[in-house]
């Protein structure tokens, strides 16, 4: 599935939907080794304490592979949360609850970017309006000043900086953005850059595999 | 000060007397004659009748019941009860009587200030907790008993109403015993009103009966102190006779009184008292307490 | 804590009745109800002791282990305070309302034995800054008819009484560490000095005057309680109020006063009562929970 | 009329302030609001800050304690973050456990310390595999009024200038530390990293600095943080309406220039800290 | 023990530095004379407070105190509707207290879960409080009042309930009184008077060996005595001695807090119109 370009060097990835029978959308994400499960809830009633009068409430909840998730993931589960919501209609779903639950299988780098995938692909399984798609795509600065995308967990580890995004299919803005170590303005935009050509291959991998699935139920 | 500390003692077996074939535990199976019919506390299975309570078995013609020996109150029409109130509700107040469920006492089951047949207008409705409010304790008669069990309550009688000043005594129910009257103003001093229900209401003997309609007027004149005396005195001996299971009526009662008053007041709780002496005087003077507790 | 409901009537005959000195179960405003006392009712403690006043009753159990002495004070042992509210003894102690109140209780034995005196710590050193004994006192409520506090310390003291520590041998092993060695012979222990722990004397303020043993109804008739935890000399060890109502200063005075008096009072026949039983042994016959 | 506008139509109200570039408070859209910094009032902590932005009043306090270093780093010590939204600063906190955004918070700056190396762990390595510093940051929020981050890494990196370890040794026969609270040295604070914070208004206006209301209006935040050279320690923005580059862009030279209003006032604080004693 | 998960956790175990000051230098600061340690300040004096209301902008009423370096700050909430409805008695309103310590306002850091002793602070903030305010005003409503001690340089307690009650009035909740706290300790025979933590802590035994902490709250202008706590050794007289001098520091505080309050309320006054 996927090819060697020299700047926009993705690992193999896939998906498979539906693949949980509880959960109103699912779908299994993954890049590489990195390996992401996740499952969508909604809409459904709502607890009276997080009812919001206008929108659905989305709940985002990430279990790491082992233990209990801590204060990385909460931080994760904002970023994944505030960035579902930005594409997500929810005002179409008013006092009602959306609950995304991604589960770890396997952490080989680039993990966040793999939560994103595996989110959207979740939602649009659920069958959820949305404004547009969104993807996650992870960069790493080696020490050289190189641009590796999607980095396994060795390359995270060797690495300058990291840094995570999420890119809108219609844009190409970004919606979430984080980072980690220190890095100049101009290796930021050209990540940017590099991230939304990436991006173009996950959002036609996406087109593909709804088109393949619902090809098969017409 | 006084600070009464002792080891503790165990209780003294009373010996039992006569004979008890007439007690059952649950799975006991009280006959196998189909003839009969299924009442409280039992059940029917494999066409044997069997208790499913622990307790003694009445026969009424062809029903056949099982009467728990403690169990919360189960009212039926006419028993007089004592209960307390726990929520004002639209046209009726709730109240507290050691049944199941909450009693219910519907503003239409009250006698008003001011006559006897007036309608409940809206002002009355407005003005419940004047009469009542929660907490308040009342005295009253077993109306109706809803399919649920809950009983509907009224007060619609000089002598029912709101309790005023005195002490009020829990028990078990089946302890105090069915009589024509539950009310009793005793000769030493202090009146009695023995709820069907277990509460068992302390309260100095008015002096004139002229309050108006059921009394929903409470005097808070202080209490003399020698009726304070009586009043405690007879709520301890309640407490010592219903420590040792013996029926309670006025009789049982004042039996009961007479022999504390070689004690002191407070020395006559509980344990302290000749318990078994009184009880012996009271079965001597025809007071049941040996299973006679089928009303009359 | 528990409560019950009382009518405004009740409440005035009540307040009345402690203004005659004569309360609703005969007894005068400094008077305590019926005290049931028994040591050693539960076998796998090494101390414990059952109380019942009036219709609360309370079961406390000393356990001794062998702990960490604190980093702040290495050459002492320590007590640990855990109380719990059964919900057999009301249905309002199910989930937090138990906890809460056994919270508040223990919080405030804490406080109680604060202080260098009630217990004699350093006696529970076993070597500075490596071993000590943690005395655990566990309490269970079982019935609450009120004067919780007063109960329990009572009990509690009861239960340091019969408390027997086993003795402790220290040997060094070949390196150097050492190693210690309980004594096997169950009559081969060391008893605690309890002359010093107090009591808690709880005093309700109805109307001017002030009651010690409340009951429940007299509790719901109070605005506010005092407590004075008093050794037999007459040292006081905690006061605190309870409950949403203020005191003016002079009753507060009062209160200590009449706390004093009264808690130096409870812990002579506390204490006959204790030597009593001790010295039956074993010909006494054992009530446990079945009185 | 105006309060009535402003609770009825909350939105309306700021867009019609914002079609005239400025902002309800009087302020212009690219304009933070006064900041004011007090250092080391607190003299139970070993270094500490309390920093407000407008409304926005951060506290943050270093407690120093002594462990054992990880087997994996053995010449490293610990720098634990953590923010605390207490039901103190704002209706909108409950108490009990920190939510999501405190624990957010709290995973922010800690890969702000991390990213831009203000500390360098191994100065806080007292003897290999042995014996470290722990340095407890502790920020508090006492008023919520929009803008967290950005004050936080200002209590922080204020507070750790302000931070001194007492010296100590090994004692070699007991094998036990031993501290001298007489003998103290400043903490060596490396790099200096700045937030700003940006609040996106109805997907295209960007403002700086936005207050409680304005948070919760804004359709997106983004918070940037900027070291002395110039270098990005951190770009934040957890999700919300998408940005161009450009956009990124005109933060980044706001950024820059907020980096050097604040290094001024902290150095200025300090200053005349100096000058006290 | 349970892991907190909810917050970014150091090592298992860390140790304050001052475990390990060197034998006989420990305590040598905390045992000095008060007179030559703090100024001019007699036993029997108070520190002087600083206090101002209406710090937090966020909350219906707050207050801020300092007093010599004790610094607690409060919030009010409310009076706002009752979440819990089914404990609620309807006929007044329902006052809740939370004290918090933050970790680094005191000598050895704290934890940031609620312990019991933080529980039992807010208890006794609470009932201190709660004789002062007119519940009955705020039927089905609860206030809430939330204090954080910054720093913690002795009474701190008695100086929560004093700024909690400023803040209460500061949120325009409707008051019998305001509620002052002060604090002393005993040692021996002399009494200090709002002591400092060094002079709570002094581990210097007195001769006779008795030593007592007390926090009494008092609300002035009423004299009702609305909170009181007294932990250690001590006689009934001196208790009582002990009782008296923190109500002389309340009265001695009081016009403080008066003007404290008049000033906020100055403030929110509307202009005169001239």
């Amino acid at each position: 599935m996927a090819e060697e370009a020299s700047h926009t060097f993705l690992r193999q990835f896939g998906c498979e939907q539906s693949l949980l029978s509880k959960p109103d959308g699912s779908a299994s994400y993954f890049q590489g080794d990195t390996n992401v499960l996740s499952g969508v809830y909604g809409p459904a009633e709502v607890k009276v304490s997080k009812e919001i009068y206008d929108r659905a409430t989305l709940e985002v909840l990430i279990q790491p592979k082992v233990g209990l998730p801590s204060v990385r993931e909460r931080a994760r589960e904002q970023c994944v949360r505030e960035t579902c919501e930005a594409v997500l209609l929810s005002t179409l779903h008013p006092r009602s609850s959306l609950t995304l639950i991604l589960q770890v299988i396997h952490d080989d780098g680039s993990l966040l970017s793999c939560c994103l995938n595996a989110a959207c692909m979740a939602l649009m399984d659920a069958g959820l309006p949305m404004s547009c798609l969104f993807c996650g795509i992870t960069c790493s600065i080696s020490v050289d000043g190189q641009i590796i995308t999607d980095p396994t967990a060795e390359q995270e580890k060797e690495s300058r900086a990291l840094m995570t995004f999420a890119i809108d299919s219609a844009q190409k803005g970004v919606l979430m953005a984080t980072t980690k170590g220190s890095f100049s303005v101009t290796e930021l935009q050209e990540c940017i850059a590099v991230s939304q050509k990436a991006s173009e291959r996950i959002f036609q991998f996406y087109r593909d595999s709804v088109f393949r699935r619902y090809s098969k139920i017409l | 000060m006084a600070a009464d500390m002792r080891l503790p003692t165990r209780r003294e077996e009373v010996p039992l007397q006569g004979t008890f074939a007439n007690l059952v535990v649950p799975g006991d199976v009280i006959t196998t004659d189909t003839g009969f019919m299924r009442g409280h506390g039992t059940y029917v299975d494999d066409e044997k009748l069997t208790a499913s309570v622990a307790g003694e078995v009445e026969r009424v013609n062809k029903l056949i019941c099982v009467r728990p020996l403690k169990t919360r109150f189960n009212g039926e029409v006419g028993d007089v009860v004592v209960g307390r109130i726990t929520e004002v509700q639209q046209k009726r107040w709730k109240v507290e009587t050691n049944s199941r469920l909450d009693s219910v006492l519907l503003l239409s089951a009250v006698n008003l200030p001011g006559g006897e047949l007036r309608r409940r207008s809206a002002e009355d409705e407005l003005s419940m907790r004047d009469y009542l409010q929660e907490g308040d304790l009342i005295s009253a008669e077993v109306q109706n008993v809803f399919t649920d069990g809950a009983l509907s309550l009224h007060t619609r009688s000089l002598k029912y109403g709101k309790l005023g000043q005195g002490i009020l005594v829990q028990v078990s129910p089946s302890l105090v015993k069915r009589q024509k009257t539950h009310f009793h103003n005793l000769p030493c001093g202090a009146s009695v009103i023995l709820g069907n229900n277990g509460y068992i209401w302390l309260y100095p003997t008015p002096g004139q009966l002229d309050e108006e309609a059921g009394g929903y007027y409470t005097s808070m004149e202080p209490v003399q102190l020698a009726d304070r005396e009586v009043i405690s005195r007879l709520r301890n001996c309640l407490l010592a006779l219903a420590a040792h299971k013996v029926l309670l009526f006025d009789t049982s009662v004042l039996y009961c009184y007479e022999s504390s008053l070689s004690h002191q007041v407070q020395a006559s709780v509980t344990c302290h008292l000749p318990v078994n002496e009184v009880l012996i005087e009271t079965r001597g003077h025809g007071g049941g307490c040996d299973g006679d507790t089928t009303p009359p | 804590m528990a409560t019950v409901q009382v009518s405004e009537a009740e409440k005035v005959y009540i307040l009345h009745g402690v203004r005659d000195d004569l309360r609703v179960d005969g007894r005068g405003c400094e008077d305590y109800r019926h005290m049931d006392i028994e040591t050693d009712v539960v076998s796998n403690t090494d101390g414990s002791a059952k109380v019942s006043l009036g219709y609360s009753d309370v079961l406390v159990g000393v356990k001794a282990e062998v702990g960490k002495p604190r980093p702040a004070l290495p050459d002492q042992g320590y007590l640990e305070f855990f109380v719990d509210c059964s919900a057999n003894a009301t249905p309002e102690f199910e989930g937090r309302g138990g906890e809460e109140l056994g919270l508040e209780l223990s919080n405030t034995l804490y406080k109680v034995f604060s202080n260098k005196q009630s217990v004699d710590l350093h006696s529970l050193c076993i070597s500075p800054g490596e071993h000590c004994w943690v005395l655990y006192v566990d309490v269970l409520l079982l019935q609450c008819d009120g004067n919780l506090f007063d109960a329990i310390s009572i009990a509690i003291k009861a239960a340091l009484f019969n408390t027997r520590i086993p003795k402790v041998h220290l040997s060094e092993d070949e390196e150097g560490g050492k190693e210690i060695e309980l004594s096997d012979d169950p009559y081969d222990c060391v008893r605690l000095n309890v002359e010093n722990v107090p009591c808690i004397v709880t005093l309700c303020k109805i109307g001017h005057r002030h009651v010690v043993d409340a009951t429940l109804q007299e509790k719901a008739c109070s605005v506010a309680s005092l407590l004075i935890a008093t050794t037999h000399r007459g040292t006081v060890t905690c006061v605190r109020k309870f409950g949403g109502g203020s005191l003016d200063p002079e009753s507060i005075f009062e209160m200590i006063e009449t706390g004093k008096r009264v808690g130096k009072a409870l812990h002579t026949p506390l204490m006959e009562l204790l030597k009593e039983e001790e010295s039956l042994g074993k010909k006494r016959q054992k009530v446990g929970f079945l009185g | 009329m105006a309060a009535g506008f402003k609770t009825a139509e909350p939105l309306e109200y700021h867009r019609s302030f914002l079609k005239e570039n400025c902002r309800p408070d009087g302020r212009e859209l690219g304009e933070f609001r006064a900041t004011t910094l007090n250092i080391g009032s607190i003299l139970t902590a070993e270094g500490s800050a309390l920093v407000k932005i407008g409304n926005t009043t951060v506290i943050c306090g270093i407690k120093t304690e002594l462990a054992s270093p990880t087997v994996d780093g053995p010449t490293k010590g610990y720098v634990v973050p953590n923010v605390e939204l207490p039901s103190l600063c704002s209706s909108r906190f409950r108490s009990g456990p920190p939510g999501e955004q405190a624990q957010a918070a709290s995973q922010f700056i800690a890969d702000v310390i991390e990213s831009s190396e203000v500390i360098q762990t191994e100065d806080l390595c007292v003897e290999k595999g042995k014996l470290c510093w722990v340095l407890y940051c502790d920020i508090v929020c006492l008023d919520y009024d929009g803008n967290l981050l950005d004050a936080c890494i200002i209590a922080l990196l204020a507070a750790l200038k302000n931070t001194q370890l007492p010296e100590v040794m090994i004692n070699s026969e007991t094998e036990q530390p031993v501290v001298d609270l007489e003998k103290k040295r400043p903490l060596k604070v490396h790099r200096h990293p700045v937030g700003s914070s940006f609040a996106v208004f109805d997907k295209t206006i960007l403002i700086v600095d936005p207050t409680a209301e304005e948070e919760s209006l804004s359709t997106g935040l983004m918070t940037v943080v900027m070291d002395e050279e110039g270098r990005m320690c951190c770009l934040h923005k957890p999700g919300g309406t998408a940005l161009s580059g450009e956009k990124l862009q005109d933060c980044v030279s706001r950024a820059v220039a907020r980096h050097t209003e604040v290094r001024k006032l902290i150095d200025k604080v300090l200053e005349s800290m100096k000058m006290d004693t | 023990m349970p892991v907190d998960h909810r917050r970014i956790r150091g090592p298992d175990e860390s140790f304050s530095p001052r475990l390990f000051l060197p034998s006989g230098s420990a305590k040598c600061a905390a045992a000095e004379d008060r007179r030559s340690g703090d100024g001019a300040r007699g036993n029997m004096d108070v520190r002087a407070i600083f206090a101002r209301c209406g710090l937090v902008s966020q909350a219906k009423g707050s207050a801020y105190i300092e007093a010599g370096n004790t610094k607690v700050i409060c919030s009010v909430y409310g009076p706002r509707e009752t979440e819990r409805r089914d404990e609620t008695e309807m006929k007044r309103g329902k006052l809740l207290a939370d004290v918090r310590l933050a970790p680094f306002s005191c000598r050895k850091r704290g934890q940031w879960i609620q312990g019991t002793e933080e529980k039992d602070l807010s208890q006794f903030l609470l009932e201190s409080l709660r004789p002062g305010v007119l519940l009955q005003k705020y039927p089905r409503s609860q206030i809430e009042v939330c204090v954080m001690v910054l720093e913690n340089d002795g009474a701190f307690l008695a100086h929560a309930v004093t700024c909690a009650s400023l803040a209460l009035a500061d949120a325009g909740i409707e008051m019998y009184d305001v509620v002052m706290g002060c604090a002393a300790r005993r040692s021996g025979d002399a009494v200090l008077l709002d002591p400092t933590f060094a002079e709570e802590h002094d581990e210097h035994p007195s001769p006779s060996g008795k030593e007592s902490r007390l926090t009494l709250a008092l609300m002035p202008a009423m004299n009702q005595v609305s909170g009181l706590q007294a932990e250690g050794e001590m006689d009934a007289e001196s208790l009582v001695e002990a009782a008296r001098a923190c109500m002389e520091g309340c009265y001695k505080l009081y016009p403080v807090v008066q003007q404290t309050l008049l000033k906020s309320v100055r403030k929110k006054a509307p202009p005169p119109e001239s």
